[in-house]
């Protein structure tokens, strides 16, 4: 059962973030959420490569008596996570850097006034 | 951003160059530790955050030219890529790795097993950590830099 | 080598291409037998509006959005629930993805 | 080995690798002249071109063509980066590299009165490398990483005209929409590694299972790759990017959308293509159910597209609400070839899809290029504030009705032919839909008349008295894609025998894509 707790977690992560970019009005609040869906997918992906008792998969760092490469934790997944960090911080700035040039132009965070373009 | 107190001012000019050498401490050993371009490139940059923070964005908007960033910025991009030309000139592969095992400059070959780390291996991987840690800095403090100069200035981008 | 087949049908543009030109080359001839008093810039080429005068380009001008009155005026309850779709909201975008997402699940997940 | 033979080995890695470094370098080059961005531009995506020809002429002589990075040859466990081009990826290149020079050559005159053009010409040179990278990887995750790239310089372009608060705001949906859905590919894709221990294109094709995690993993990246694809009722992003952009960005992201439409394609028949015949509950073959439900949504797609493009009132907008109806045209004969598969209309199907996928480029390509011209000229969007422009504008006139026809699908302009290829082939799947998509044809052909009428007909208002005709840089742009048009109108097997069939051969051929990989190890 222990093991299934990062997977709830992603879950409920990915729920949470899903919530706030749906039904809450605030711009911020919709970028939080998108990170936030964000961090609970990188801790899936974390998750994937991890190994009951491994180590860091560092080539010359390896403790004594370590069995190599059974005992290392998956490196593939990391070096996932960690392109999607930077991506992620990327759309990140991106996405407040809107955020700033919007609220000059229309003076409010409010998603549901920001409409000019509907229909 | 107004500018911040004395205390603070001398705290970040003492943690200033540590944080910057850290910085530059993960992007030079990337090849052997966890971390790399990227990751040195952030830490380096939040020194820079560091220094927007204790003196003011305007104080550090004098000094330092978004343009030149933008620069810099480019150049590490360029280095990277050009790094995999070569590749593709010298092993005549994209991307390929033609200072490994060289003896030249990050050239030789580690030693298998649990050793020691050799900082002079991983042939073309260090240089490509330079280049993007150059971008990164250069990025992320534009990025960081922008931002806080346009929310400390009313009627900006006029 | 020109033709399309469609494996039930063919479509040759050539032959297309050939038939309008054949027509227009006998449209060309009947418009031959009509009498040639046009002449430009005279009175014969202003539009004859029972007699009024004719008025303002601005007061000609019919916008675009009235046209086709009648079509969007006939689906007004269309319209309008596909105006109430469309919200500009972004939220409301997201939305829209998890609810196809939803009813994906439950489509492959029945079947 | 000759050089020839040296560069078309390394051409996979040179398409990339030039407007990428190009990009980088525009920062550079403008610093030293301003007319010098333009030329280094247009030259360094006619070189992209060249070596896309090159590769072009050998992948549709011999075969799909594989490229490793960082290593000459493969070995296992598979976690190389590699390139896989086959005729399909192809075909996307050739159409991606065309819209973007095209899009170079518009904005010559187009965008010279704005300022900030580095930037504008670095992103443009990076929206076209990420598409083309994501139509030739043949890694999963990399496919991840160029939809990533795509979608923040696509994103950063719409906003381009930043003084706008609307450009912003569409470009802020953008952002969200794209945002969250590539993190749910990201999420398929951590799924596909947990199981299968592979990144690979080709490995991941070779072992999949259709668990119950991969029917996740299909649903994911079908409905997200649809999203980006502009598919209903996930289409509201586009209408709104598309309209407020500038028009020679639209060009570019109308490629970028096009791309993610070959991400459907490639994760239907090729990643899927094993399992697609597993049977379901009630004996009902995968490849049916996917089938109806993109044929349900493509022709949601059609009605809404067509339907809310009829009240607009903003040209741009009214084009991008007919860019989705045309989506739903392209969806249709995919559904139909998965629905169908294996019977001879099927094929017929794909092959008016992927025509079709041309023929979309072209024709939405062309009226948002005539739509930047009356822009560029009035400084108006909407078409209630213009009207009698052909007087002025001749040559602008021609290149809108050759628009107009094509893309209402009438003989014989080129959206007729893959057209008559989709109908030909629904019409033997399900004869109501064929009905559907004629009427909704004719629609569109209402809808455009309307704005021949409003525009470029009609007297002439005062206000408009001194509009000249569009610069000479433009009108070249649109006159490539209206001869193109008319080109592939009257000529229509040319491009059908040699590119349209080689590609719907490699996508049906899914075997052929995976044996070039696991065989080449």
């Amino acid at each position: 059962m222990i093991e299934f707790i990062p997977f709830i977690a992603v879950v409920v992560m990915v729920f949470i973030g899903l919530y706030a970019v749906m039904f809450r009005r605030n711009l911020i609040k919709i970028v939080i959420g998108i990170t936030i869906i964000e961090s609970g997918i990188n801790l899936f992906l974390i998750t994937l490569g991890y190994r009951e008792g491994g180590v860091a998969p560092i080539y010359t760092g390896l403790p004594p008596g370590t069995a190599y490469p059974e005992q290392m934790v998956l490196p593939v997944p990391q070096a996932l996570t960690l392109t999607s960090i930077v991506i992620g911080v990327a759309v990140l700035a991106l996405m407040l850097s809107l955020v700033m040039h919007i609220y000059r132009k229309y003076g409010t965070l409010d998603v549901r006034k920001i409409r000019r373009l509907k229909e | 951003m107004t500018e911040m107190t004395k205390i603070v001012k001398t705290i970040a000019n003492i943690l200033f160059p540590f944080t910057v050498l850290f910085g530059l401490y993960i992007i030079a050993h990337g090849h052997l530790t966890p971390g790399g371009g990227f990751q040195g490139g952030a830490v380096v940059a939040s020194g820079c955050a560091l220094l927007l923070v204790a003196y003011s964005s305007r104080w550090v908007f004098k000094r330092i030219k978004e343009k030149r960033l933008a620069t810099f910025e480019s150049i590490g991009a360029i280095g990277f890529i050009t790094v995999a030309l070569l590749g593709l000139v010298f092993s005549m592969v994209f991307f390929g790795n033609f200072l490994a095992g060289s003896n030249l400059l990050f050239g030789t070959t580690p030693a298998t097993g649990s050793t020691l780390a050799d900082f002079n291996t991983g042939g073309v991987l260090p240089l490509m950590n330079f280049a993007v840690g150059v971008k990164v800095i250069a990025g992320l403090f534009v990025i960081v830099l922008v931002m806080a100069y346009a929310s400390s200035v009313k009627e900006w981008g006029q | 080598m020109f033709t399309l087949e469609s494996g039930s049908g063919f479509w040759n543009p050539l032959i297309w291409v050939l038939i309008v030109f054949i027509a227009f080359l006998f449209f060309y001839g009947i418009r031959g037998f009509g009498k040639s008093i046009y002449k430009k810039g005279t009175e014969q080429t202003k539009a004859f509006l029972s007699g009024n005068k004719e008025s303002a380009p601005e007061d000609m001008h019919v916008k675009a959005s009235n046209l086709y009155w009648g079509f969007t005026t006939s689906m007004k309850t269309l319209y309008a629930g596909l105006r109430k779709m469309h919200t500009g909201n972004a939220s409301d975008y997201v939305l829209w993805f998890v609810i196809v997402l939803a009813v994906l699940f439950l489509i492959f997940g029945v079947m | 080995m000759t050089l020839e033979e040296t560069l078309l080995q390394h051409s996979p890695a040179l398409i990339i690798a030039i407007p990428l470094l190009s990009a980088f370098l525009m920062p550079l080059v403008s610093r030293i002249h301003a007319k010098l961005r333009n030329v280094f531009a247009l030259v360094m995506l006619g070189l992209t071109g060249c070596f896309i020809w090159l590769l072009a002429t050998d992948v549709l002589a011999s075969g799909p063509r594989v490229y490793i990075f960082g290593a000459k040859n493969l070995t296992l466990p598979l976690v190389r980066i590699l390139f896989e081009v086959d005729s399909i990826g192809i075909f996307m290149a050739i159409i991606t590299i065309m819209l973007a020079i095209i899009a170079v050559i518009y904005s010559w005159s187009f965008m010279n009165e704005q300022d900030g053009l580095d930037k504008y010409y670095t992103l443009l040179l990076l929206v076209v490398t990420s598409a083309l990278g994501m139509e030739f990887t043949g890694d999963i995750f990399n496919f991840f990483v160029f939809l990533e790239i795509s979608c923040i310089a696509s994103c950063a372009l719409i906003a381009f005209w930043v003084e706008e608060g609307e450009a912003l705001e569409a470009a802020f949906k953008y952002i969200v929409v794209s945002a969250i859905g590539a993190l749910f590919v990201l999420f398929a894709i951590g799924l596909l590694y947990a199981q299968y221990d592979a990144l690979n294109i080709a490995t991941l094709a070779q072992a999949l299972q259709y668990t119950f995690l991969d029917k996740i993993v299909l649903i994911l990246l079908l409905v997200v790759l649809g999203m980006k694809a502009g598919l209903a009722p996930m289409h509201m992003w586009l209408p709104d990017a598309y309209g407020r952009a500038p028009p020679s960005v639209t060009l570019i992201i109308i490629s970028a959308t096009l791309a993610s439409f070959y991400g459907v394609l490639r994760v239907i028949f090729t990643l899927y293509g094993n399992v697609l015949t597993t049977s379901m509950r009630f004996d009902f073959p995968l490849h049916v159910i996917i089938g109806w439900v993109l044929i349900v949504l493509a022709i949601v797609s059609i009605l809404i597209g067509v339907i809310m493009a009829l009240i607009q009132s903003d040209l741009m907008r009214l084009i991008g609400y007919t860019a989705v109806a045309e989506v739903g045209y392209m969806f249709l004969a995919i559904g139909t070839t998965v629905a169908a598969l294996g019977a001879p209309y099927a094929t017929v199907a794909l092959q008016g899809g992927i025509l079709h996928l041309l023929n979309d480029a072209i024709d939405i390509g062309l009226l948002f290029l005539v739509a930047g011209a009356i822009y560029y000229v009035t400084k108006k969007r909407s078409l209630d504030d213009i009207s009698g422009l052909a007087r002025t504008m001749k040559y602008t006139t021609v290149f809108f009705i050759v628009a107009l026809l094509a893309v209402a699908g009438m003989p014989p302009l080129n959206g007729f032919t893959s057209k008559f290829l989709i109908y030909e082939s629904v019409y033997q799947l399900n004869p109501i839909l064929s009905i559907v998509a004629i009427l909704c044809s004719i629609l569109m052909l209402a809808i455009f008349i309307k704005v021949l009428y409003a525009a470029f007909l009609g007297p002439e208002l005062p206000a408009l008295k001194d509009v000249k005709e569009a610069p000479k840089s433009m009108l070249l742009a649109m006159g490539l894609l209206a001869s193109l048009a008319i080109l592939i109108g009257l000529f229509p097997n040319l491009f059908i025998d040699t590119l349209v069939k080689p590609a719907a051969d490699a996508l049906l051929n899914h075997a052929q894509y995976i044996t070039m990989v696991i065989g080449g190890v």
